[in-house]
């Protein structure tokens, strides 16, 4: 079941932009344009964000307005992109963080 | 509560802690007082964690190179915490030939004292640092300089002083010093009254006010720089970078992240309400700056800045001396924005000066009475 | 105690005494735990100020937004204060995180006053 | 270097930044307002339920309405209201660096309100970092901004407005909240709020916390345990839930940075939520010409945030010599008599954290609703609200003194009176033919009135309850009557859907239930 509520009884049906697709490590997934990233990251139900530098612990979205910092990742090359407050546009290329690096730790 | 001690410290920054570290090594009570909340609040939390001997005025080299060769790389071991040292070398960049012109100079009067640095080219330049920008011609060349931690070279004094007992009070501040019988004896705060058979006065700026209550003054200014740090950063480079123009300094930490200090030119339009405040230009000036040389950097994010006071005096050396017309009083200030890299001799210096050893250097260059009007 | 004794850093707070939730993070960002603050409360950090540049809370990606009260509450307790004498950190720009190219570009503003 | 200057440079779109902006661009201000969202209204936007007060304050009208019409009496004044714009710093001399796009802006003005509003407060357990553990807010972001809920099964620590309104919108969202949990032994929100969430049937664990979250890459589990008088958990007390979300909503700070930076006098102050500037009664800061409103000086309801945003207008219209001193007192009173009519009654910011035992009226308030977050049913019949008329009648299950009275307004026959004094408890005149037509229901933005008719036909009586849920059912539709507590109590027949835009998206279910049942039933669930 996806985690998209379709209408909703006070807010009616949202709008939304266009579908898109973008890639999560390697693997397809669709999305709206305009949303967060994150938002479209948790319809496919990727709930980790990234693995911390000291501990390698996972984090996902935390407070979803860009003040956690916690769901950051790796966007088109650029590390520390908060997706909770990123647009989506089509064929972004989105990485979990390991640290600050694309790279899982074993390969660092 | 005890109210004497054998020396009176007056400011925690790195030269009052690491003075306080090294004397209680000795056995030497001390008190040391600061006016602010926090230990090492002024220019010691402020600074760039430069630990370097090139660029270096001659008269302050001998200092900077003991440091180097004998206090820096054993700092962390002696202290039980990690300082984050490292001697990986100081690149300072010029772009003209100006530039080339001014590092030269500051070259030729290093090597001149002994010092290993030397003038290199773009081609080399990048070949050390390869995130450096084609806009770079030339630079200074010394492997033996670095950086080091100065939050956590602060604290680690202050954490250690005060394990070996010595009594920090911080929120203390001095307002005059007092003569008892011909003797420096008293250090009067706002709210107490300290006695010491020494009093040392290492506190940056402030320390002009507070000497002049014993007739003594120190020509020197208060002049604001800034910082900035950015986010963590994959690991880039290890050296000090600094500039000809002095546009920026800085490295990248530990941490990942990129420390740099510098200025815009405007921080004298900056009123002073007796705060210490950012000027809104003059961050996004540094970082124009930065861009010229290091591209790269252009996606990292600031995340803080922050201003301070350096304390310049007017001749840009320190002044580390006993005042013999004031018996007791030791004065260590004016240290004119390096002051950080050689914090770990000059505390040890000051050490020696209260227990009235013999100084391990010579520190004549550096007295009270050194200034002479032109004509 | 009091503010007071606060600032005389010679007061001892009696033995550091490990509790069972120490190796529990407080700060996110850098990954600092509770019984690292504590420790740092008895190795002499009494102000929150120390407490960040001894052990970097606060100074992450959300620059202290998230732990700030929960690290206060911490030192607060092993200081045997209320945490509100406890003075925060303070507040620097950029008040969220700025890429240094856009912090670079200042815009040429043509306002009524020109 | 040259600056735009501005009259009134404003900081935070929400209810109180665009209040102030109003007043002020309407008494000939030029004014500016900066929001780092790309949506503005601040917290507004998220909620999604009814508030509360009076009409003159937009009682009765959903959050997100109100930041539209704030929105739209903004532009009309002219006022600019620049979003995704994040303030920088605040310098010296008034002066604002805002990021804008790819570049930042330098701004002066001659005054400046900062209207931040508040951050989130969190509590720390054992895998609060792991990914699935999220802020209230950032749930009300998920699902009412973005359209996607938060998780499936969904574990709600707080019981305090915040927390009693999300997990009422999780539900709506269609979520499943497990439990409601709180450390304290009393629930912190509103009652009606609570009433309203427990009747469908979320159980509410007081003198609880979270121990530990499960899980290794993402929630999977969480465990509570209850707490004795100081917060230490009591072994042999835990219970284990299956969960894919844990929902924080444990407070809010003041987000007054800014002001800290600015060189404002602070305080911290416990009541207001912690560090905040000190400021007089206008909002004005120890700097002349910087003004505070909202959450960032306090931490209070929307309610109360657009009144002192409308004060600080004023008063920066003042400030500027926009208006003499005769129109700033005169407003100065007008609104602060509403402010003071909002911070009475049992949610008062002077019996925060105290139990108040008694309502105004001298009547035992109900311990069942503070402890298990419904009115026992040998606590109701205590309540002015709730009589036994002939035919159909309103029951009103309003058991606390709060500032509200929409329900007085809405009845055509005015058979509901709650008096000049807007805390009072709703009563009902029994005199007073009820014709049934449901407005009342509507109207409660507390969803604490029910139609009630015992003699509906023989051994049946109906009940009419305000309905916010989808799918929306239909007439004959067969299912179950829960109690307040959510449990199933008795078969149930819709026998009427009734929908209007005068109801505002509150439809009236009156289902069918056994008479014995009219005074039990109160939420319907289907087969």
């Amino acid at each position: 079941m996806s985690s998209r509520i379709e209408e909703h009884p006070i807010l009616g049906v949202q709008e939304k932009g266009r579908k898109v697709t973008f890639t999560c490590d390697g693997k397809a997934v669709e999305g709206y344009e305009g949303e967060p990233i994150a938002t479209a990251l948790k319809a496919a139900g990727i709930m980790v964000h990234r693995y911390t530098k000291k501990e390698h612990k996972p984090r996902g979205i935390f407070c979803a307005i860009g003040r956690c910092t916690d769901c950051v990742m790796i966007v088109d090359g650029k590390p520390n992109v908060r997706t909770c407050v990123t647009p989506l546009k089509e064929g972004m290329v989105v990485n979990t963080q390991y640290g600050v690096s694309a790279e899982p730790f074993e390969k660092q | 509560m005890y109210n004497t001690a054998d020396v009176i410290i007056v400011g925690s920054g790195v030269i009052g802690c690491a003075a306080a570290y090294y004397l209680a090594k000795k056995g030497v009570s001390v008190i040391v007082l600061d006016k602010d909340d926090s230990i090492g609040n002024g220019g010691s939390s402020r600074n760039g964690g430069g630990v370097r001997q090139s660029g270096r005025d001659p008269r302050e080299l001998p200092l900077a190179m003991y440091g180097v060769e004998h206090m820096w790389p054993t700092l962390s071991e002696e202290l039980g915490i990690d300082v984050e040292y490292h001697k990986k070398g100081n690149l300072r960049l010029g772009k003209t030939e100006k530039h080339k012109e001014i590092l030269q100079g500051l070259t030729d009067r290093a090597v001149a004292c002994g010092l290993d640095v030397r003038m290199i080219d773009g081609n080399e330049v990048r070949e050390i640092n390869p995130y450096l920008s084609e806009e770079v011609t030339c630079a200074s060349w010394c492997a033996t300089d670095g950086h080091a931690n100065p939050l956590l070279t602060t604290l680690g004094y202050y954490k250690n002083a005060r394990a070996l007992g010595v009594r920090f009070i911080t929120g203390e501040e001095v307002v005059e010093l007092q003569k008892i019988k011909g003797k420096l004896k008293r250090v009067v705060t706002k709210k107490n009254v300290y006695e010491g058979e020494k009093v040392i006065v290492a506190a940056g700026y402030e320390s002009r006010s507070i000497i002049q209550s014993v007739g003594i003054d120190v020509p020197m200014r208060a002049e604001l720089i800034e910082a900035l740090v950015t986010e963590a950063e994959p690991k880039m480079f290890e050296q000090m970078l600094g500039t000809a123009d002095a546009d920026f300094y800085g490295h990248q930490t530990d941490h990942g992240s990129f420390v740099f200090g510098g200025a815009s030119g405007l921080e004298s339009t900056a009123k002073d309400n007796g705060k210490m405040i950012t000027a809104s230009i003059t961050a996004p000036c540094i970082c124009r700056g930065i861009m010229k040389y290091i591209p790269k950097l252009a996606d990292a994010k600031i995340v803080r800045t922050w201003a301070g006071y350096e304390d310049i005096c007017i001749d840009g050396i320190p002044v580390i001396s006993e005042v013999e017309e004031v018996p007791g009083l030791i004065l260590a200030c004016a240290f004119t924005g390096h002051g950080f890299g050689i914090s770990p001799v000059v505390g040890k210096l000051l050490s020696q000066m209260a227990t009235g050893e013999e100084t391990m250097l010579d520190i004549k260059e550096f007295r009270y009475d050194r200034f002479h009007a032109n004509i | 105690m009091t503010m007071e004794n606060i600032y005389d850093r010679a007061i001892t707070l009696g033995e550091y005494v490990p509790e069972p939730d120490d190796d529990r993070i407080i700060c996110r960002c850098e990954e600092i735990t509770k019984g690292e603050i504590r420790r740092a409360v008895h190795d002499g950090m009494y102000t929150i100020t120390e407490i960040r540049r001894y052990l970097r809370t606060g100074m992450g990606l959300c620059q202290g937004q998230t732990c700030a009260k929960l690290v206060k509450s911490i030192v607060a307790r092993e200081l045997e204060v209320s945490p509100a004498v406890l003075e925060p950190a303070t507040s620097r720009s950029p008040m969220r995180p700025i890429e240094m190219k856009i912090f670079a570009q200042e815009a040429k503003e043509v306002g009524d006053n020109v | 270097m040259s600056m735009k200057r501005y009259d009134l440079i404003i900081v935070g779109a929400g209810p109180s930044g665009l209040s102030a902006a109003i007043e002020a661009a309407r008494r000939g201000l030029k004014v500016v307002v900066f929001d780092e969202n790309e949506k503005p209204g601040g917290q507004l936007f998220k909620q999604i339920h009814k508030f509360f007060g009076s009409k003159e304050h937009k009682a009765k009208v959903r959050g997100f309405v109100i930041g539209q019409q704030l929105l739209q009496e903004a532009a009309e004044l002219g006022v600019e209201v620049v979003l995704n714009a994040t303030v920088v710093g605040m310098y010296m001399d008034k002066e604002i660096v805002v990021k804008m796009g790819e570049e930042v802006h330098h701004f002066k003005g001659d005054s400046i309100l900062i209207a931040t509003g508040a951050a989130e407060n969190m509590v720390t357990f054992d895998g609060w970092t792991l990914p699935g553990v999220i802020g209230a807010g950032a749930a009300q972001t998920m699902m009412n901004l973005h359209g996607i809920k938060p998780g499936s099964k969904i574990l709600m620590l707080g019981s305090g407005n915040v927390g009693l309104v999300v997990s009422y919108q999780l539900l709506q969202a269609g979520c499943e909240v497990v439990a409601l949990v709180d450390a304290a032994p009393r629930v912190g929100g509103y009652g009606v709020h609570a009433a309203k969430v427990a009747r469908c049937g979320v159980p509410f664990y007081l003198s609880h916390t979270i121990m530990k979250a499960e899980g290794t890459e993402c929630v999977t589990g969480v465990t509570i345990a209850q707490v004795d008088s100081h917060f230490k958990f009591i072994p042999g007390t835990e219970k284990h839930f299956d969960v894919d979300t844990i929902c924080l909503a444990v407070g809010l700070s003041p987000m007054s940075q800014l002001l800290k930076m600015a060189g404002c006098e602070m305080e911290d102050n416990p009541r207001r939520g912690g560090q905040v500037p000190i400021c007089d009664e206008y909002g004005e800061t120890s700097i002349k010409g910087l003004f505070v409103a909202g959450d960032v000086s306090g931490i209070e309801e929307a309610s109360s945030a657009m009144i002192e945003g409308r004060i600080a207008g004023i008063a920066a219209a003042y400030y500027l010599g926009y208006i003499d001193k005769e129109e700033l007192d005169a407003k100065y009173q007008e609104n602060q008599a509403a402010l003071a009519g909002l911070r009475q009654g049992m949610f008062a910011p002077e019996n925060r954290g105290k139990l108040v035992e008694k309502t105004e009226e001298g009547i035992d308030v109900s311990m069942n609703l503070l402890e298990k977050g419904f009115i026992a049913e040998d606590e109701i019949e205590r309540f002015p609200g709730v009589t036994h008329t002939k035919g159909i009648h309103p029951v009103i299950e309003c058991s606390q003194n709060i500032p509200c009275n929409p329900c007085q307004d809405a009845c055509p026959k005015h058979c509901i009176k709650i008096g000049s004094h807007i805390t009072a408890l709703p009563a009902v005149d029994e005199n007073v033919e009820c014709v049934g037509c449901g407005m009342c229901v509507a109207s409660c933005s507390g969803q604490a009135i029910f139609l009630v008719q015992e003699d509906y036909e023989p051994g049946y009586g109906t009940v009419t309850l305000p309905y916010e849920f989808l799918p929306l059912p239909q007439k004959g539709d067969k299912g179950f009557g829960l109690d307040r507590s959510g449990k199933k109590v008795c078969e149930a027949e819709v026998v009427q859907v009734r929908t209007s835009p005068a109801f505002d998206h509150t439809n009236l279910l009156t289902i069918k239930v056994p008479s014995d049942m009219v005074m039990k039933a109160r939420f319907y669930k289907a087969e």
